[in-house]
């Protein structure tokens, strides 16, 4: 009896006794969920426009993240520092169209899933090689983003939002909707939408796949950029931030692959019930669920909808 | 052949996805040890119709009965286990695998050695191995395939694949066959062998036979008895000359002939 | 010498339906062997068995479990390390528990172990199909894992949190622990692998590996053929998860002697899976391939510059290997997309028409 | 196919040749040899049929020119393929659209998650004439084909096999082409139906001068509306001639027209032609 | 060769955790360097030096420990809890001692039944019990001060976080404080908000932190963010001024245990700088010589070789085995004079180990992050024995009867007791 109450009841008597821990909790959920997203457009913008569910979207969060940071520190000011981050992606995207997608065009997915696992491990020798494996501190201020927090007394209680949580938040939301906005509405969109369905027709109409595949990888970058920044923030720049980006994996089940407004929806509801569950009822089992509930939500929600909130259907029919 | 004793019934079936009406309210029979056709032109719902026949699409009216029972759902491994076997539209092998594979693969119901002797292979599950090949040998004969046993089936030619699929159809020993258009994209020639692997099968085995087809030669030749869809509604039913005459049909389906 | 298989006939079809018809073949794998149980214990340095060998049989045997699933059946899952990680805990909790008892039986048992947990965790694989299933896997490794961290009873309660392989014997000679010599530890795992390779061949050739594998190329093809779908998918989840059981076992009580439950990390599964899609999906011998690859590829790497003679600093050798590493996967998928076991298969085409191109 | 007559002389560039392939080779995998020397030729404004049976390699020769070959891991080894005078082998397909010349692959491959609508419109991806013309365009593939005008805005992965045979041609008239390589259009798809793609075919070719190169199996109707007729066996030019001209051939009449009329044999009477061989007697 | 001695090092400059390693292993590597550089070696003997990469990798560890094996090394430093449990099986096997510098498996510091494993100067539960006793001392007594206190533990939720637990629930129990427990998983270092949430809820008055890579710049941002007072953070001492520096101003006041300096000002770095780093021999760049970790480094090789001074003492050999470096560093014993000679004056305090003790059980201090570096704010704090000894004793007796076959102690002592 009383482990029910523990479970059902409890948790909701805090939530109305503590408001202001309560809201904090969302914020965070919020700000995590944001970031999340960020990382999960990253594969979902690849994923739509190849089919190539990319593993190392990871890592070129931190190669981006790391560049721009291994460059300030080597004394580039930090406009620059970013210009060039932002060039050193795009290179990246046309060695990556060049060297690895365009000979294994209309290979099986698996197949290219697997060429971007090389990738990752290309990435990880030369990030570490070129700027050392040790963690780096990201410039904030230098970049012209916010510091310190916004503190409200209210609801008998304290809830602060860092301001930088806030931009990351911002920056976040308009590149979500822009690239909606872009996949659903343009020739570009459409012909991507196309050439993660089926290569060889999307060629035999004419859709050049190598540009496409340049852009999308470049956007891609871009993206990791953002997120790079965001996340460094947080912590630091550091080969271990890779590993957060698997988080991004049940936000994408939980929105759906394909889906651009998916992975913002998927990131939210896995980003607040984590910390809710981690918050209110991770206690009960001795902490640290957070590693796992993702995980499981997003389970116990495909069992329900298996191809995600706003995934493509999929298709049977014979 | 047509007035035997009736194999299958399909009472009043209708199939719709979202708005779309697949199968209006059809109904008819096929009788044990005919060849039945089923035309119609493109969307028709004929392939819906064979879908519905062996479980893979679920009618939200009528009802079908086949051997005497009725029923309203089946699952499409039921369906197999019964005896309906079927061959595809969009040619559905299994890719990864050879001709023979794909053909044992149809053996799989008559298979009964457990997981234990599975892992062992030798003795009892290798004899059955054997067994089963050897009928399927009997039916690579039988549709000239030999050449190819060994090959993986997917980049074979578009035509040979229509025929390891009906021999993988035919390793089921089906009382009832689906035939989903086993002649497109064949030349002459091609037709002339496959409509004589159809008769055969019907001839020697006793097997029914629905056949959706397009090439109307070939149906008005095979078949016992037509029935023809027109966007989900039967607009026709009967023998070839019958069929062939009636101005619907030829309104909705079969234009000029040629 | 000269591959070929002209003047061969085959005069039945027991002789036809043998793994390996062709005598090449045969004598190839004859060879094999004889090296794997003769040259390589005789000849082999300690190394070469404790730190190439042995990890090499276990990866690959974890490999061919993983296969089985994603190569024969099409089910991708990430969760193979989590799989492996039941296996070692319930050998470990088992044989602490009866100490007295055959090793040998305990690593078994736990794969049986593992095997009932893969199938629970292959339920889902029903309704749920490709990358979604493979994220949904993902639930089981970061669920086990945590598992294994959070529930002191696994670990019987140890400070350290770790598992500590303790010494066992067999026949009087010591296969686990400290004393264990390489080449005892090496025999063991050679013979369980050689021993559940030739099962899993055995089950890929027959029914149920082409049920499986018609799972995999179209599965609304294979219910129409009578296959049904769940116990299907759920005998490849099953066996599956007994093989990672039996090699997550063998790595903490024969390789590794202790393990955190970090040692069962996603890494660990995201390895496997390349190893098995690098060496080919739906080949058994890919699987070793792969193996290969992955674990050894990186140690000639890094052994390399000492061996040429240079002189580079040991960061720079594994940010090299990592380089090099990641540029081969590349360069093999590009060569060949089908893994490995294809590429063998082509040049085996070639040798079969040489002199000739074509 | 008893009597192979050589195949043409190399071709001339000239300036009413819209297509020429001479003596292409092609290999698959590195390792299977498909296709050991074709040579052809579409005229401009001509529609030109390739015949042949199961495997002959027609699929791998428009492959070859649209150069989608790369794709499926082929190579084009020996040969030149010329288009509107300039050599194109080599090319990305892209270019080839951009050029004018566009695919039909066989078995239809349509975009699975688009709708009909946007599968149309992803033909007109090299088109760069403006929202208005490509409306336009639009609006006259929906008049050839009315079906798809109203299954617009359902997904083509759940259209029936004729519609989306349909769409794909549709899909390549959307890049007002120059020249047509056709692959299979009648398959699966109801007489009439087929009858009305051939009558579009022979529009655009009369009233667009749309060149055309098809691949089909339905050699009779292929004949009626092709000018000129190539028949390929096991990835060799084996005959070729003025379609009215193969017509009376005696062997194509055999093996591929069959009879038509009243003494037509009947499906049912076929024969067999080859001797059934036992395997292990 | 034979004649010099092999020392392998395990470091780890790439990985996850490459952030605290490269310090360690920068140190480690030079201050040997440096012996050979300065003085030829150790007793006439050069030392060949090997770095083995493990990327804090058990099996990549295995593989480096198999890959040195044939070279006979005269010890292994395996610089991670999850190699160093796997060594401990094979170390009496091969002949070859393990030193695990206050990290490993506690239970290793009874000399009786490790005879082959060193960890010196001080197990975590030592760690534990000068945190609580400073603690106590903040409060302004003994340790019955932090009755009723509510102390938060932040842990890394693997081997080395969960090892104190047991202890803390003996203490909890003796002194009357509660313990509030924030684990945190591996793959979530970097994403701790919910467990700062949770801390802004319970308000422990004090945190302590049992933290690696990532986890630490992460906690005290965090820290910092929800305005926890940084006076009352505490931490094991493996944070590096880097950990610190990414929350900026608000993280002065963080405080971690220590038992060496955290300078550049002493002799024996002034000769590192001078043969080694001048000479371009040396991966650190300057700013990193005389940090924690890098010290710590320092510190771990400096015990390399002064067991392997003791065992050319007690053997009279002068290329030792691991054998001899065995009964070396049993019988260590670097006094205050000695660290005069050695150049490390104040850097550290003496330590000596016995055949029953491999631990030393060294006093530790407090030192205050300042904004830039660490600066010494308490005296020397004691371990508290009586507390620790027991919980050693029966974990190290319930590890050798789990296994059945843990060989007895056979290797004799040569330090007189
Ligand atoms: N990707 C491929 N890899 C290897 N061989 C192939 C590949 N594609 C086709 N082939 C082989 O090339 C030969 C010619 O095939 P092609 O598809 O060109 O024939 P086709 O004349 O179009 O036949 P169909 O009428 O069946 O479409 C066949 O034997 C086929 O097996
Ligand atoms: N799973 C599905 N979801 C949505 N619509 C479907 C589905 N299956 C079939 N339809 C629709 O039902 C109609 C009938 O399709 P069906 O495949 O049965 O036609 P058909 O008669 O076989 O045509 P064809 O001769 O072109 O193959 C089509 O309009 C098709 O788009
Ligand atoms: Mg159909
Ligand atoms: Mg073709």
């Amino acid at each position: 009896m009383h482990i029910l109450y523990l479970i059902f009841v409890d948790p909701f008597v805090q939530m109305a006794g503590a408001p202001d821990l309560l809201v904090q909790t969302l914020w965070e959920g919020l700000v995590g969920g944001v970031l999340y997203a960020l990382i999960a457009l990253g594969f979902v913008l690849i994923f739509k426009a190849s089919g190539v569910f990319n593993f190392a979207q990871g890592i070129m969060m931190v190669f981006a993240a790391l560049t721009l940071v291994g460059l300030y520190e080597k004394g580039v000011p930090a406009w620059l520092a970013l210009i060039l981050a932002i060039g050193i992606m795009y290179l990246l995207a046309l060695a990556v169209e060049r060297v690895v997608l365009r000979p294994l065009v209309n290979q099986p997915d698996i197949m290219l899933f697997m060429a971007t696992f090389g990738l990752t491990y290309l990435l990880i020798g030369l990030g570490e090689f070129v700027f050392g494996g040790n963690p780096k501190e990201m410039p904030v201020a230098a970049l012209g983003l916010p510091k310190g927090s916004l503190d409200f007394k209210i609801l008998g209680g304290l809830v602060s939002l860092q301001k930088i949580d806030i931009a990351a938040a911002v920056i976040a939301s308009a590149m979500v909707a822009g690239l909606a906005l872009f996949f659903q509405h343009t020739r570009i969109g459409r012909a991507l939408r196309a050439v993660a369905d089926d290569h060889q027709a999307a060629l035999s109409v004419g859709i050049s796949l190598n540009q496409i595949w340049v852009i999308v990888w470049f956007t891609a970058g871009i993206v990791a950029l953002a997120t790079g920044i965001m996340w460094g923030a947080r912590s630091d720049v550091s080969f271990a931030l890779q590993v957060i980006s698997l988080k991004a994996l049940p936000v994408l089940i939980l929105g759906g692959f394909t889906s651009v407004p998916g992975a913002i929806v998927g990131g939210l509801i896995i980003g607040i019930g984590e910390k809710l569950g981690e918050f209110y009822w991770g206690p009960l089992v001795g902490g640290g669920i957070e590693s796992w509930l993702a995980y499981v939500l997003a389970l116990a929600f495909l069992l329900f909808k298996p191809e995600g909130l706003f995934g493509e259907k999929i298709i049977e029919r014979i | 052949m047509s007035g035997g004793e009736i194999l299958l019934d399909v009472e009043h079936v209708s199939l719709a996805f979202g708005g779309v009406r697949a199968i209006n309210d059809v109904s008819f029979n096929i009788a044990r040890g005919e060849i039945r056709a089923i035309i119609g032109p493109n969307g028709a719902g004929k392939t819906s119709m064979l879908n519905v026949i062996n479980g893979f699409y679920h009618p939200q009216h009528g009802r079908i009965s086949f051997h005497g029972k009725t029923r309203a759902r089946m699952k499409p491994y039921e369906a197999a286990s019964q005896g309906i076997a079927r061959t595809f539209q969009n040619v559905a092998l299994f890719k990864g695998m050879t001709t023979l594979d794909n053909i044992l693969t149809g053996r799989s119901l008559k298979m009964r050695r457990n997981l234990f002797w599975q892992m062992l292979r030798h003795g009892p599950a290798l004899a059955e191995e054997i067994e089963h090949r050897k009928f399927c040998e009997e039916i690579i004969d039988f549709l000239e395939i030999e050449h190819i046993r060994k090959a993986p089936v997917g980049t074979l030619p578009y035509g040979l694949q229509k025929r390891v699929e009906l021999g993988r159809a035919l390793a089921m020993e089906p009382t009832l066959l689906l035939l989903d258009e086993p002649m497109a994209g064949m030349n002459l020639e091609e037709k002339q062998d496959m409509s004589r692997f159809i008769v055969d099968v019907n001839q020697h085995f006793g097997t029914t036979i629905a056949l959706i087809e397009h090439d109307i030669g070939v149906v008005m030749d095979l078949s016992d008895r037509i029935v023809v869809l027109e966007y989900g509604h039967k607009i026709a039913d009967g023998t070839p000359d019958e069929v062939k005459s009636d101005q619907k049909v030829i309104d909705a389906y079969l234009g000029v002939a040629h | 010498m000269f591959y070929r298989e002209v003047g061969q006939f085959k005069t039945s079809y027991a002789a036809d339906q043998a793994i390996f018809p062709i005598r090449q073949d045969r004598i190839g794998l004859a060879l094999i062997l004889l090296v794997a149980f003769v040259a390589i214990p005789l000849l082999g340095g300690e190394f070469l068995i404790a730190s190439v060998m042995i990890p090499f049989l276990i990866l690959a045997l974890a490999a061919i479990g993983l296969n089985i699933l994603i190569g024969y059946t099409g089910l991708i899952s990430l969760g193979t390390a989590a799989f492996m990680g039941v296996g070692a805990y319930a050998c470990y909790k088992l044989s602490t528990l009866f100490p007295q008892v055959n090793i040998l039986v305990w690593i078994l048992t736990s794969g049986f172990i593992a095997c009932a947990v893969g199938v629970v965790f292959g339920l889902p694989s029903l309704r749920i199909k490709g990358f979604y299933l493979a994220i949904a896997t993902l639930a089981a490794q970061f669920f086990l894992q945590w598992c294994f961290g959070r529930v002191g009873w696994l670990y019987n309660y140890n400070p350290s949190g770790a598992i500590e392989v303790p010494g066992h014997s067999l026949f009087g000679v010591a296969v686990t622990g400290p004393s264990a010599t390489p080449v005892t530890r090496y025999y063991v795992v050679l013979c369980i692998v050689v021993a559940m390779t030739w099962i899993a061949s055995n089950l890929v050739h027959g029914r149920i590996g082409r049920n499986w594998m018609a799972v995999r190329d179209m599965d609304i093809a294979a219910q129409l053929m009578g296959i049904r779908l769940l116990p299907a998918k759920l005998l490849a989840f099953a066996v599956s998860s007994f093989y990672a059981g039996v090699a997550g076992a063998l790595m903490v009580f024969i390789w590794l002697g202790a393990a955190e439950p970090e040692a069962f990390n996603i890494n660990l599964s995201f390895l496997l899976l390349f190893m098995v899609i690098i060496g080919g999906l739906g080949s058994l011998l890919g699987s070793f391939f792969g193996a290969a690859l992955i674990h050894i590829l990186p140690i000639i790497v890094r052994a390399a510059p000492n061996a040429l003679g240079l002189s580079v600093g040991s960061a720079t050798v594994e940010h090299l290997t990592y380089v090099i590493t990641g540029a081969l996967i590349i360069f093999f998928l590009i060569v060949e997309p089908h893994g490995l076991a294809r590429l063998w298969q082509i040049g085996k085409q070639k040798l079969r028409a040489w002199p000739f191109p074509y | 196919m008893t009597q192979p007559s050589t195949s043409p002389a190399a071709p001339q560039p000239a300036p009413d040749v819209a297509l020429t392939a001479n003596n292409i080779e092609v290999i698959y995998n590195r390792v299977v040899l498909v296709l050991k020397g074709v040579s052809l030729t579409v005229p401009r404004g001509g529609v030109v049929a390739l015949l042949g049976a199961n495997g002959a390699g027609k699929t791998t020769t428009l492959k070859a020119i649209s150069n989608l070959i790369r794709a499926e891991r082929g190579e084009v080894t020996k040969g030149s393929i010329e288009f509107l005078g300039e050599r194109v082998d080599g090319l990305r397909p892209d270019d080839l659209v951009r050029r004018g010349c566009i695919q039909v692959m066989e078995g239809r491959h349509c975009f699975g998650h688009l709708t009909i609508e946007e599968n149309l419109l992803t033909g007109a991806f090299t088109r760069r004439d403006g929202r208005r013309a490509i409306a336009a365009a639009l609006d006259e593939v929906y008049a050839f084909f009315p079906r798809l005008k109203q299954r617009r805005t359902s997904l083509a992965g759940y259209t029936s096999g004729g519609e989306q045979q349909m769409c794909a041609i549709g899909r390549a008239m959307m890049s007002k082409p120059k020249m047509v390589l056709l692959d299979e259009p009648s398959m699966g798809l109801a007489p009439q139906v087929v009858e009305e793609i051939f009558e579009i075919v022979r529009e655009l070719n009369t009233k667009g001068g749309v060149s055309f190169l098809l691949a089909e199996q339905n050699t009779n109707i292929a004949l009626r509306y092709a000018s000129y007729g190539y028949i390929l066996e096991s990835g060799r030019i084996v005959l070729d001639g003025e379609a009215s001209a193969l017509r009376e051939n005696q062997d194509v009449k055999e093996f591929y027209l069959g009879v038509s009329g009243a003494d037509r044999k009947s499906f049912r009477d076929a024969k067999h032609y080859k001797r059934r061989k036992r395997w292990l007697g | 060769a034979e004649d010099s001695i092999f020392v392998p090092l395990f470091t780890y400059r790439t990985g996850p955790f490459a952030g605290s390693g490269i310090s360690i292993a920068d140190g480690m590597h030079d201050y040997l360097s440096m012996l050979n550089e300065r003085d030829g070696g150790i007793g006439g003997v050069k030392i060949a030096v090997e770095e083995c990469e493990t990327g804090y990798d058990t099996k990549k560890g295995l593989e480096c420990y198999e890959a040195v094996k044939p070279k006979h090394p005269v010890m292994v430093n395996p610089w991670s809890t999850g190699i160093t449990l796997s060594l401990i099986p094979k170390a009496s096997v091969d002949k070859t001692p393990i030193l695990s510098m206050a990290y490993g498996l506690s239970a290793s510091a009874m000399g009786d039944i490790f005879p082959w494993v060193f960890n010196p100067p001080d197990t975590y539960w030592d760690g534990m019990s000068m945190i609580l006793k400073y603690i106590a001392a903040q409060e302004g007594g003994g340790m019955e001060k932090l009755k009723g206190k509510k102390i938060g533990y932040i842990y890394l939720d693997a081997g080395f976080g969960k090892e104190p637990l047991p202890f803390l629930e003996q203490l909890q129990k003796d002194y009357g404080f509660e313990t509030k427990l924030y684990p945190v998983a591996p793959a979530e270092m970097q994403n701790q908000a919910a467990q700062w949430l949770n801390v802004r809820r319970d308000r422990p008055d004090y945190m302590v932190m049992y933290g690696w890579g990532a986890l630490q710049p992460t906690a005290i941002k965090e820290a910092v963010k929800i305005n926890y007072p940084m006076e009352k953070f505490l931490s094991i001492w493996w944070p590096s001024e880097e950990d610190a520096k990414g929350a900026g101003e608000g993280a002065t006041g963080f405080k971690t245990l220590n038992w060496h300096a955290a300078t550049a000002n002493f002799p024996v770095i002034a000769d590192i700088q001078k043969h080694v780093a001048d000479k371009g021999k040396s991966q650190a760049p300057k700013a990193e010589i005389g940090t924690v970790l890098y010290n710590r480094g320092v510190y771990n090789s400096m015990l390399i070789a002064e067991a392997i001074r003791t065992a050319q003492k007690i053997t009279g050999k002068k290329v030792v085995d691991g054998e001899d470096v065995r009964r070396g560093l049993e019988g260590l014993n670097v006094d205050a004079a000695r660290l005069k000679e050695l150049g490390m004056d104040g850097f550290a305090g003496p330590i000596k180990l016995t055949c029953a003790d491999h631990n030393g059980h060294r006093p530790t201090f407090i030192q205050r992050f300042d904004g830039t570096k660490y600066v010494k704010v308490s005296d020397w704090i004691e371990p508290l024995n009586d507390k620790v000894e027991p919980l050693l004793q029966a974990d190290a007796k319930a590890y050798a009867e789990k296994n059945p076959s843990w060989p007895k102690r056979t290797e004799a002592c040569d330090s007189k007791p």
